[in-house]
């Protein structure tokens, strides 16, 4: 676990990127999302492709709702997903 | 007393309602809200597939409970959703409060419907009868009626 | 679809609330209120008596059932009040409304509730432990919330 | 039928006065409600008493709530009561 995070992804980000979760290493202890979204993306063209084409990516970490701002750090389950539709 | 499930069974609406009006002596209301998969809109829609984050979703909704129950001083709670694929007709979600006056269980069981459609980790895929699906987009008329309980002048 | 019923039998809320969801398939909401006999407020509340001026008062409950329906562009709407004698935890009203929407259920049901309580020729009897008996007087906030839906600007 | 009217009470009013209905003749052909209760009152010590106690006493002239000003006129059904409690 030390150094890594789990990422989760819903609804259509998840059914895009045709996978629901995955681990990745962190490049610094803790970093904020933003950090860790670049990170991803310049990985990964599938996945920038699909965060490029859905402006309003909700962020959650350790289910709770985050912004782009708050940090991640090791250990951490962050989760990425459209705006929620429920009820 | 506060009850939030996440289910795949269908809910019976007559028991909830009969245990939240017994919770205690003091209940003279109580409000339901029960939403439905709609059809009958000339689109062709066949079924609804709720998809959720285990975890987060009992978690907010148990957020959203807790915080209706002491803003509307319920003596009872219960929120129900369902999730997996559900056709036209069949019941989705079960919001019901138990109040000693109506005011309070009628705008508590408004605000967790409200906070509930934005606030907890639901997604809805529509599929229709040609074969399309597509994800339902959010809306922002509910993004308004959530945001509307931030003003206490509407308590 | 119009259901509107005064009795002295109690009512099946879960029957009720089946019913209305299965009004027609464009249902997307249901919206519910129910009335019991409030106790446990320290006064030895027994029983009330629930009297009614047969004739006058199924029309007059017709009359809110179809303004509500009009007004709010329901599906379905169920209005039944008890009378006679009732005991603490008895269920008094039910009011239950079906639309498209979630808003106009909900809108719709706290309207029908509002306006019954002093819209509609019904007077209460409290009868106590302790041998008292006394007629429940009007509330000027029961008048106030009725009145508040003369004010369009509430839809 | 003609020339008289049902009178009916209701609620506390009812059980004020000890009946629940009368019929009684029109002075006139057809008459104000005020006018009809100031000559019950005046034919009635209990009833007059019992008006005078009771500010707040609704109307309905053949079901349907009506005011004092209201006509009232041979084969109507007029009821009296306090101020409704339903719910």
């Amino acid at each position: 676990m030390q150094g890594r995070v789990t990422i989760l992804y819903f609804a259509s980000l998840r059914e895009q990127l045709g996978r629901e979760c995955e681990d990745v290493s962190l490049t610094d202890g803790q970093v904020p999302v933003q950090t860790l979204v670049s990170d991803l993306r310049s990985r990964d063209k599938a996945l920038d492709g699909v965060f490029a084409a859905m402006p309003r990516i909700r962020v959650a970490i350790n289910q709770e709702l985050a912004s782009f701002q708050d940090t991640v750090k090791a250990g951490d389950e962050v989760a990425f997903f459209p705006p929620m539709t429920g009820g | 007393m506060i009850r939030v499930q996440v289910q795949q069974d269908e809910f019976d609406m007559g028991a909830e309602m009969a245990a939240l009006s017994r919770i205690s002596g003091a209940v003279g209301g109580m409000s339901v809200f029960m939403g439905q998969v709609r059809g009958n809109q000339g689109d062709g829609l066949e079924s609804l597939t709720l998809e959720h984050y285990p975890g987060m979703t009992e978690k907010m909704l148990m957020g959203l409970a807790e915080e209706a129950f002491s803003r509307f001083h319920l003596l009872g709670c219960t929120v129900i959703h369902r999730v997996g694929i559900m056709y036209v007709g069949d019941p989705i979600v079960f919001v019901g409060t138990a109040a000693s006056h109506r005011a309070a269980a009628l705008q508590a069981t408004a605000f967790l419907i409200d906070r509930l459609k934005t606030g907890a980790p639901f997604w809805k895929l529509e599929r229709f009868t040609d074969g399309r699906s597509h994800w339902v987009d959010a809306r922002e008329t509910d993004d308004a009626a959530a945001a509307a309980w931030d003003d206490p002048s509407k308590d």
